[in-house]
């Protein structure tokens, strides 16, 4: 239990450091961490296989290629101008805002207590794989035009065009 | 594993709603206060990742496999952003050397 | 099926007057005067004493209650009348004009006069209101494309001041559509609505709004005179001869009886505005320098009278607004082709710098004086007859009332003969020198005018008859509601 | 033969029809034949009626259905009985005597056929006027001849301020005929009818002084003033003399002008029974006769004499009709419709022969150039003056005798107003007639008596004006009062009401010996003024005594007017416009439309085009979303 | 179901055929195989009786009529789209598949039985168009409007996910069945956390909506993108986004409008007036319409806040109306801008003279968009404030009649441009093409106009 809320703790904290800290290469490994601590939690549910792929993807891929692309524009420097202290203050007076009024929305309202127990068995990958090729079936495979689009798009986009265009 | 099943079931749901909260706040603040454009996007990483955390915690709570399989989803939604975005800002920096969101500010009034 | 073939021939018209460019006023006349054969024919088979005739009723949009439900009643065929006879005039009146693209304009003009036959026979009130917007896009157009110098503004406003007035309207309609049982827009239906005072009380604003814009209303009027003046004058008389006749008739048929509770909370206010109105556009009218700007306030001040004859809601009253509406159309016509002529011949507006012209031109000075005399409601021409029932009905409704409403008796007297002096008498200057008479088709135009004006001056009675049992019916239908 | 009587205003009409119609084409002889003709035949069918009708009641001729609304149901019926008998014939009479006179008058006008077609309307709608058998056809002869005397009064329209007289006349008639139309308007809502036939009867069971009634007759009494150019609405009948001399005399003095007299003789008996508009009209009338005869001492223009001399004698009617002399009132309206016309078309044919000079400083002496015209002028001055046995004598004793029986003072004003006409009628006899002549030498070249068609005319009104007084020679003076007699059936009710005149023949022979004793030391003082000191006015620029300036310039009523009400309307009508209209109202409507396009102003200013910025604003939104949401559940 | 399958597949046989250089058959290959797409889903009109895939879809007839609704609009955009692309540079074939791409995406979205479908059809739909937004590499404006369009997506879609992720915790399932029956099995006391998962939800949907206060992106999205892009958000995904925002209150959420009512009342109500105010003091038509196109949003959002049984009819009608009217205003815009370079009203001056059939449909367009009668545009109007009015929304249709009465001021705008105002200009040269959208857009929008029968009563 008290694992929990120190991993908690965890990735409250590393997740500040990524928002707080002005080195972009920093806030990516500080982002690597608050995943990881995000793996933990997800072992800590019972759901190992999602760990699993979290880890892989996220910290293996999305964050590999976050990093890259700091690197191809050579932004590991603290280049960023600063936005103004009142901003920042106004930003994080809004976000408090937020969480309270969320907060307040969904727990402070007095949860009511979970019926169904936990079923151990539903985090693994037989499980999953059940559920993902009966039911979800139809929104996996249309996962794939996302990726698909996102494919060709993002090929379309970052490619250097030979031809000029204006207009 | 049941060891550790038996300790989670501990842990209020609550907390883990609150938890998911923070983050995703810290998230939104993230995207209130950088005005990198890849801090940014990371920040919104953040917030789809407390999403993450909240469906996986309903699915482990309630039994329920398909929180789970939504996960997968948002997955792989983020690697397509990730894709998506990470091109746009390199076509935007190929053509104003920067990725500071204030620069971009063209198109208004 | 007749009636469907007179509200959809002057389309007809229209598209045969854009095929036939090279002949587009001759085309646009023969149509509005086969328009004008239906209307008669109609009026042959017209009986005034039955009720709705001619109805046509089509599924439109039946899910809604929304039916293409058309008929004639005595108002109706008034309306009608007033429509098909003074269509042809207006086209004639545009017949030695040059126009750049003249067979659009004449083919918005015929566009909006099926509009217009559709407002005045509409039993749904859906089809009312489409009618009522579409009457409105053509003589947007003919103004704004037409017009003087300071159009655009000018008819913006125009624009949007009658059509905010009739969204509120189309808020009303649907509002009492949502109360009707069986969910309909047919008029029998929102007649026998019985809606407690308060909402009728809220509802009446709705559709007075719209209304009172049109007519225009004081304090709802400040578009009219810019709009009248800086219009085309085929235009203004579209505007002033025919348009603005679609709010009172609104009053009549669509006001005052489906709101009946209404009205009577606020009969007393609207009628002051009128009231207001009359005295108001005759007294500014008194010192204006520019020939139409004078009519389109002294018209400000007629239709304040007709419209204060609604308000009183007593036989006379009503009776007098309606034979008043055809005189009025007519009056108005004659007012502004006569301002048109001379202005199209001196290329000025301002009074100032006219005068003398009946010296050289006794025609155009004998016209205009039977059509100012018409204005002037002397006794033996058509406004004598509006204006002496209008002003009994007020009088039966307040006495103080018909005293100042009176008082346009006067008032156009002063004004429309000051102008008349100032135009047509006096020593000619060098600007009215060469004035040339009138001739051919204005000649034409102006003598069916004078004859319109005393022959309805001497023997109103058939036209009054037309009505009398329609308006019968109506006052009796509020009279019954308002007595419970 | 009276169911003819659509044919006696038919004629009139056809003849404007074709002299409208044909002026440029038919020869000038021949237009002024047709017009003449018309009017003259339609006198036969007057003479004819007259003739023929003896009945006590009105007889009634249906034309047809005019307006029919409900309960308001306005017949174009005729109705004939005495009163318009007699009217009919001073139309038709006078109107074609004026007819033949103006054949000749007019010959040189280029608007001749015009002038005869106006005239025929003008017959046209005065005899609407005295055949309507209710108020509303009453009303159309009303306006009707107000039309013709707008006309008429312009028919010379190049000269602007001739243009103007006209306009003022017509709207000056408008405001009388306001008060008149709501007078009917009271009438058919009081009695359900307009018709004369329906309303007296109703009206003789009211009591008297009922306020309806009072309220009726004010109304129909301000329509009076309007037409018959009493205080406060008379200005307009000065001005009017810009129309043709024919004109003055037909319609401003013979016959439109006593049109209000005509209407409060036939409504006798609704005056009857409301003694406050009584008084009201009887204070009206003598104010008006003393006012416009104090105007007509100083003036100059011989028409313009003429004109207060007319508007003062309508004032006699009027005071006549307000003490109950009906009969006297309308003796006065025959016999001032002789003379006046007479000196109209004596004062025309003066005019004539000085080459359309109008000014008396520049006449005199024209006693022996224009001896028929001196004749019969003086005729009719001696007429208008009271002077028995001359016609003018009889009907203003009648009208005085009951105003002194009615009120001592008023007499004595009246009395004093009469010695006033006399003063000024002679005053312009002598300034015209003797002397030397004071015109130009051109003038005098030219002067020449007028051709027979325009003496007739005036031979004929000057031997009615001797001898028109007969027909209502008084008990007193051993008359049989014929008149009296004639239109009893008319005024029967209303005398019945107010009883006969109850004066002893002594009294009554001391008030005529009083008013001819001061007529002619009026007359003498005039003598001996203008002839033996051969006065004569001063010119414009000179300066007068104090009261002569009053009165020299109408005791600057015009310019009391322009003052009061037509300058204050046009500064009001350019306040309305501008101030109102333009910058309220328009501006209202126009800052209306302006707020949105203002408030565009600002608010594009929110797309700053910064994403933080419009993520920022996003979040507060959420915010505030989920606060509303919350807070209001 | 069918023509989703056939989009799907049209959009990688649409890659191919650029992978092979066939640029000519590009266009008459997509329109051909939307076409038949087209048909395949107005075969299964009335077919839909149940959700397939284990609930994961409803083809029911509003899914139906939405995809031919947005099929329509798609083909009538390609077939503009026939220079325009190629202008920008040589991958059209991708352009196309993109497009297609996120076609699916709409139809995902318009007939989703579980929230799963909406989530991928959303975001397919919304990847789509980041990318499409940012096809004119070189152009900076275009660069911004991706960027923008992008960060300000993913950040919305945050807010969205979290509002599922909560129904979910409420409900434990994505399945819209099982929520509706949630929502209803539990009349009184639902999760709290429940409620705050609509709030959330709504946020998101508004936002891609375009709703104020989460409108911010629609002005710079649409005025950076290149204009035959703009015209795709403003039409197809203007329409896909109110479907499925509609479908899924309507479903699950409509016995809980008590709740969730005021708030978006009050949206509607500023996004009427954001849209409407702002748009009047634009010197830009594009950005002139694009703020227009918030302020429509403000008027569809009519048939939300009064849910009832006529609300996807007002819908539907509304888009259609609100689609061909865009189509025509950008298709004509972006012959004006070829000829004159520029997007301000000025840029219009004198085409009534020279182009009057331009014009005309012009004209046509701008008086539905301002709900003129016997215009599509009317009676899409008329039916919002009928159904408002319904609910007894008095006030909200009074401040829509000020705002549509505002509109008149920028619609307006063009008209008098087009016809009054005269400027030196060549008449300019429209494609087969072009003349054939705008001709059967104005048509079609007339003929809806005075007989509105035809779509009026599908539901």
């Amino acid at each position: 239990m008290s694992l929990f809320y120190l991993v908690a703790f965890l990735s409250i904290l590393f997740s500040l450091l990524v928002i707080f800290t002005k080195n972009p290469v920093h806030s990516v490994l500080y982002l690597i961490a608050t995943f990881f601590t995000f793996t933990i939690h997800y072992i800590l549910l019972n759901a190992q296989f999602l760990a699993v792929v979290n880890f892989i993807v996220y910290m293996g891929a999305i964050m590999v290629l976050f990093l890259f692309v700091l690197m191809l524009m050579n932004l590991n420097k603290d280049t960023e101008p600063v936005k103004s202290n009142l901003i920042k203050i106004i930003g994080v007076i809004a976000g408090g805002a937020l969480l309270v009024t969320l907060v307040g929305a969904s727990k402070a309202l007095q949860t009511s207590a979970v019926s169904a127990g936990p079923n151990s068995e539903i985090g693994l990958v037989e499980n999953l794989g059940k559920v993902l090729f009966n039911e979800f079936l139809l929104p996996f495979e249309l996962s794939s035009l996302l990726l698909l689009s996102a494919l060709v798009g993002a090929i379309l986009l970052a490619r250097k065009d030979k031809k000029t265009q204006n207009g | 594993m049941d060891n550790i099943t038996a300790t989670i079931q501990v842990v209020p749901l609550n907390h883990y709603i609150l938890l998911s909260a923070i983050i995703f706040t810290i998230g939104v603040i993230g995207v209130l206060i950088r005005r990198n454009a890849i801090i940014i996007f990371m920040s919104v990483e953040l917030m789809l990742n407390a999403v993450n955390l909240l469906l996986t915690a309903f699915s482990a709570y309630s039994g329920d496999a398909s929180g789970q399989v939504f996960v997968f989803f948002i997955m792989a939604l983020a690697a397509a952003e990730v894709a998506v975005g990470l091109a746009i800002i390199v076509m935007v920096y190929r053509n104003t050397n920067s990725i500071d969101i204030n620069v971009l500010n063209r198109l208004k009034w | 099926m007749n009636l469907l073939i007179l509200l959809f021939f002057p389309l007809v018209g229209s598209i045969a007057v854009l095929l036939n460019r090279n002949y587009a006023k001759q085309t646009a006349l023969i149509s509005s005067i086969i328009t004008l054969g239906f209307a008669v024919s109609m009026l042959c088979n017209f009986e005034a004493d039955a009720s709705k005739q001619f109805v046509v009723d089509l599924a439109w949009m039946p899910q809604f209650g929304i039916s293409f439900k058309a008929g004639i009643d005595g108002i109706s065929m008034l309306m009608v009348l007033l429509t098909t006879v003074l269509t042809p005039l207006i086209i004639l009146s545009g017949f030695n004009r040059t126009f750049k693209h003249t067979s659009a304009l004449f083919a918005l003009i015929l566009f909006m006069q099926s509009a217009l036959l559709v407002v005045f026979t509409a039993l749904d009130a859906f089809l009312f209101y489409v009618g009522w917007e579409a009457a409105l896009i053509p003589i947007y157009f003919i103004c704004a494309i037409w017009g003087g110098a300071d159009r655009i503004k000018v008819t913006y406003k125009f624009f949007i001041y009658t059509f905010a007035g009739s969204l509120f309207m189309l808020l009303g309609i649907i509002y009492l559509h949502l109360q009707t049982p069986g969910n309909t827009y047919d008029l029998q239906a929102f007649y026998a609505l019985n809606l407690d005072s308060s909402t009728q009380a809220w509802l009446f604003w709705c559709f007075f709004a719209a209304f009172a814009v049109k007519i225009p209303i004081f304090p709802f009027h400040t578009w009219q005179p810019d709009t009248y003046t800086e219009s085309p004058t085929i235009g203004t008389m579209l505007l002033g001869g025919i348009m603005l006749k679609m709010g009172i008739y609104g009053l009549v048929r669509w006001l005052i009886p489906v709101l009946p509770l209404g009205f009577a909370e606020w009969k007393e206010l609207a009628l002051i505005l009128c009231i207001i109105g009359v005295v108001y556009g005759s007294i500014i009218a008194f010192t204006q320098k520019d020939i139409k700007r004078l009519i389109a306030y002294s018209s400000i001040a007629h239709v304040g009278l007709i419209a204060a004859g609604v308000f009183t809601w007593n036989l006379q009253g009503l009776q007098g607004a309606m034979i008043q509406m055809l005189n009025h159309g007519i009056n108005v016509i004659g007012l502004f082709f006569v301002a048109d002529i001379i202005i199209n011949r001196l290329n000025t507006r301002e009074i100032a710098l006219m005068g003398g012209i009946a010296k050289i031109a006794p025609k155009l000075s004998i016209t205009f004086l039977i059509v100012v005399l018409g204005a002037v409601a002397l006794p033996l021409t058509n406004g004598f007859i509006g204006e002496f029932l209008l002003l009994n009905g007020v009088f039966q409704f307040n006495i103080w009332a018909a005293a100042i409403a009176g008082l346009t008796i006067i008032f156009s007297a002063v004004y429309l003969l000051r102008m008349y002096k100032n135009v047509m008498q006096g020593t000619l200057n060098e600007l009215t020198g060469s004035f040339k008479d009138i001739h051919g088709s204005e000649l034409v135009v102006l003598g069916v005018v004078c004859a319109l004006i005393i022959v309805i001056g001497v023997y109103p009675q058939p036209i009054l008859h037309i009505s009398e049992a329609a308006v019968n019916g109506l006052i009796g239908e509020v009279n019954s509601k308002l007595a419970f | 033969m009276i169911d003819l009587v659509w044919l006696i205003p038919l004629f009139p009409f056809i003849g404007f029809l074709i002299c409208g119609l044909g002026r440029n084409v038919l020869p000038k002889a021949l237009l002024g034949g047709i017009a003449s003709l018309a009017v003259i035949v339609s006198f036969a069918v007057s003479l004819g009626i007259f003739l023929q009708f003896d009945a006590k009641t009105a007889a009634v001729v249906n034309l047809f259905d005019w307006i029919n609304v409900g309960t308001i149901n306005i017949p174009f019926a005729f109705q004939i009985d005495q009163l318009s008998i007699l009217m009919l014939l001073i139309i038709t009479g006078i109107g074609s005597l004026i007819h033949i006179y103006s054949t000749a008058y007019m010959s040189h006008d280029a608007g001749f056929g015009k002038f005869f077609s106006y005239l025929n309307l003008f017959v046209f709608f005065m005899l609407l006027l005295v055949l309507g058998e209710n108020y509303i056809i009453m009303f159309i002869g009303w306006e009707g001849v107000g039309l013709c005397s707008y006309l008429l009064i312009g028919f010379w329209y190049t000269n602007g301020e001739y243009a103007d007289a006209a306009k003022k006349a017509f709207i000056m008639n408008r405001i009388g005929d306001l008060g008149f139309l709501i007078g009917v308007f009271v009438i058919i809502a009081t009695f359900g009818s307009s018709s004369f036939s329906a309303v007296f009867p109703q009206a003789q069971a009211l009591v008297s002084g009922d306020t309806t009634l009072t309220l009726i007759t004010i109304l129909l009494f301000i329509g009076a003033t309007g037409k018959s150019a009493q205080l406060p609405l008379f200005t307009w009948l000065p001005d009017a003399m810009a129309g043709p001399t024919p004109v003055s005399a037909l319609i401003h003095a013979a016959t439109m002008v006593t049109a209000g007299i005509y209407m409060i003789a036939r409504s006798n008996i609704l005056f009857s029974l409301s003694p406050v508009t009584m008084s009201i009209i009887a204070v009206v009338g003598l104010a008006t006769a003393i006012i416009a005869a104090i105007i007509a001492l100083t003036q100059t223009d011989i028409k313009k004499v003429l004109a207060y001399s007319t508007v003062s004698q309508l004032g006699y009617m009027f005071l006549g009709l307000g003490v109950g002399a009906y009969t006297g009132a309308f003796f006065h309206v025959l016999t001032h419709a002789f003379f006046k016309a007479l000196l109209f078309l004596g004062a025309g044919s003066v005019i004539h022969a000085m080459s359309n000079e109008q000014d008396m400083r520049n006449m005199g002496g024209l006693r022996k150039k224009l001896p028929t015209t001196f004749i019969t002028m003086l005729a009719g001055t001696i007429a208008i003056s009271g002077l028995p046995p001359f016609a003018g004598f009889f009907s203003k004793d009648e009208i005085l005798a009951h105003v002194f029986e009615h009120n001592v003072v008023l007499w004595v004003i009246g009395v004093l107003g009469a010695l006033l006409t006399a003063f000024y009628m002679f005053r312009m006899m002598f300034l015209t007639f003797w002397g030397s002549f004071r015109g130009t030498e051109e003038q005098k070249h030219h002067l020449h008596e007028s051709p027979a068609a325009m003496t007739v005319p005036l031979i004929v009104l000057a031997i009615l004006s001797v001898v028109g007084g007969f027909i209502g020679v008084p008990e007193a003076l051993h008359g049989s009062h014929w008149l009296a007699n004639y239109l009893s059936p008319i005024f029967e009710a209303s005398n019945s009401r107010l009883g006969e005149l109850s004066l002893s023949h002594a009294t009554e022979y001391a008030l005529m010996a009083v008013s001819v004793v001061g007529v002619i030391i009026a007359i003498a003082i005039a003598y001996v003024k203008y002839v033996k000191n051969g006065h004569v006015p001063l010119a414009d620029s000179e300066a007068r005594p104090a009261l002569a300036k009053l009165s020299y310039h109408k005791f600057y009523f015009d310019e009391f007017y322009a003052a009061l009400i037509t300058k204050p309307l046009d500064a009001l009508s350019g306040f309305f416009y501008k101030t109102v209209d333009k910058s309220g109202i328009d501006g209202i409507v126009n800052g209306v439309s302006k707020a949105p396009v203002e408030a565009s102003k600002g608010f594009r200013l929110l797309q700053t085009g910064n994403v933080g910025f419009y993520i920022f604003a996003m979040v507060i939104g959420i915010v505030a979303v989920l606060a509303y949401s919350f807070f209001k559940f | 179901m069918n023509s989703l399958i056939v989009v799907s597949i049209l959009a990688l046989v649409v890659l191919y055929l650029g992978l092979f250089k066939a640029k000519n058959a590009l266009l008459p290959v997509s329109v051909l195989g939307l076409v038949a797409a087209l048909v395949l889903a107005v075969c299964e009109w009335n077919s839909g009786a149940a959700p397939i895939f284990s609930g994961m879809m409803h083809f029911d007839n509003f899914a139906v009529a939405f995809t031919s609704l947005t099929v329509v609009s798609t083909i009538l955009i390609l077939l503009l789209s026939k220079q325009y692309f190629e202008k920008i540079s040589e991958n059209v074939a991708e352009y196309y598949t993109i497009i297609l791409f996120a076609l699916a995406g709409i139809i995902i979205m318009v007939s989703y039985h579980n929230l799963s479908m909406l989530f991928v059809g959303l975001e397919i739909m919304s990847v789509s168009l980041y990318i499409l937004a940012g096809i004119k590499k070189r152009d900076f404006a275009s660069n911004e409007a991706s960027l923008k369009y992008f960060l300000m997506g993913a950040f919305s879609t945050g807010f969205l996910l979290f509002g599922i992720a909560l129904l979910y915790g409420a409900s434990h399932s994505f399945d819209l069945s099982v929520i509706a029956k949630y929502v209803t099995d539990h009349p009184e006391g639902l999760n709290p956390i429940f409620y705050a998962g609509i709030v959330l939800i709504m946020v998101g949907m508004c936002f891609k909506v375009g709703a104020a206060p989460f409108h911010f992106w629609v002005p710079d999205v649409y005025e950076g993108s290149p204009t035959l892009i703009t015209t795709f958000m403003a039409t197809v995904v203007k329409t896909a986004g109110f479907a499925a925002f509609l479908r899924l209150f309507s479903i699950c959420f409509a016995p809980l409008s008590d709740f969730w009512m005021p708030t978006l009342l009050a949206i509607t109500i500023i996004t009427l007036f954001i849209g409407n105010i702002t748009a009047l003091f634009q010197d830009n038509f594009k950005r002139m319409l694009t703020y227009s196109s918030v302020s429509h949003a403000g008027y569809m959002l009519f048939a939300i806040v009064a849910l009832g049984a006529t609300s996807s009819n007002a819908i539907f009608v509304y888009t259609a109306a609100y689609s061909l009217a865009s189509i025509i205003a950008f298709a004509v815009l972006i012959l004006v801008k070829e000829q004159t370079g520029s997007e301000n009203f000025d840029s219009f001056n004198g085409l009534g003279k020279k182009n009057p059939f331009l014009a005309l449909v012009v004209t046509v367009s701008m008086l539905s968009f301002a709900g003129i009668p016997l215009t599509a545009g009317f009676i899409g109007k008329f039916f919002m404030f009928s159904s408002a009015l319904q609910e007894y929304h008095i006030w909200l249709v009074v401040l829509a009649i000020i705002n549509a009465i505002i509109s008149i001021f920028y619609y307006f705008r063009v008209i008098v441009a087009m016809y009054f105002k005269d400027a030196e200009r060549k008449e300019l040269v429209s494609n087969g093409y072009f003349k054939l959208v705008l001709g059967a857009s104005a048509i079609i929008t007339v003929v809806l106009g005075v007989y509105p029968s035809l779509i009026t009563d599908l539901f």
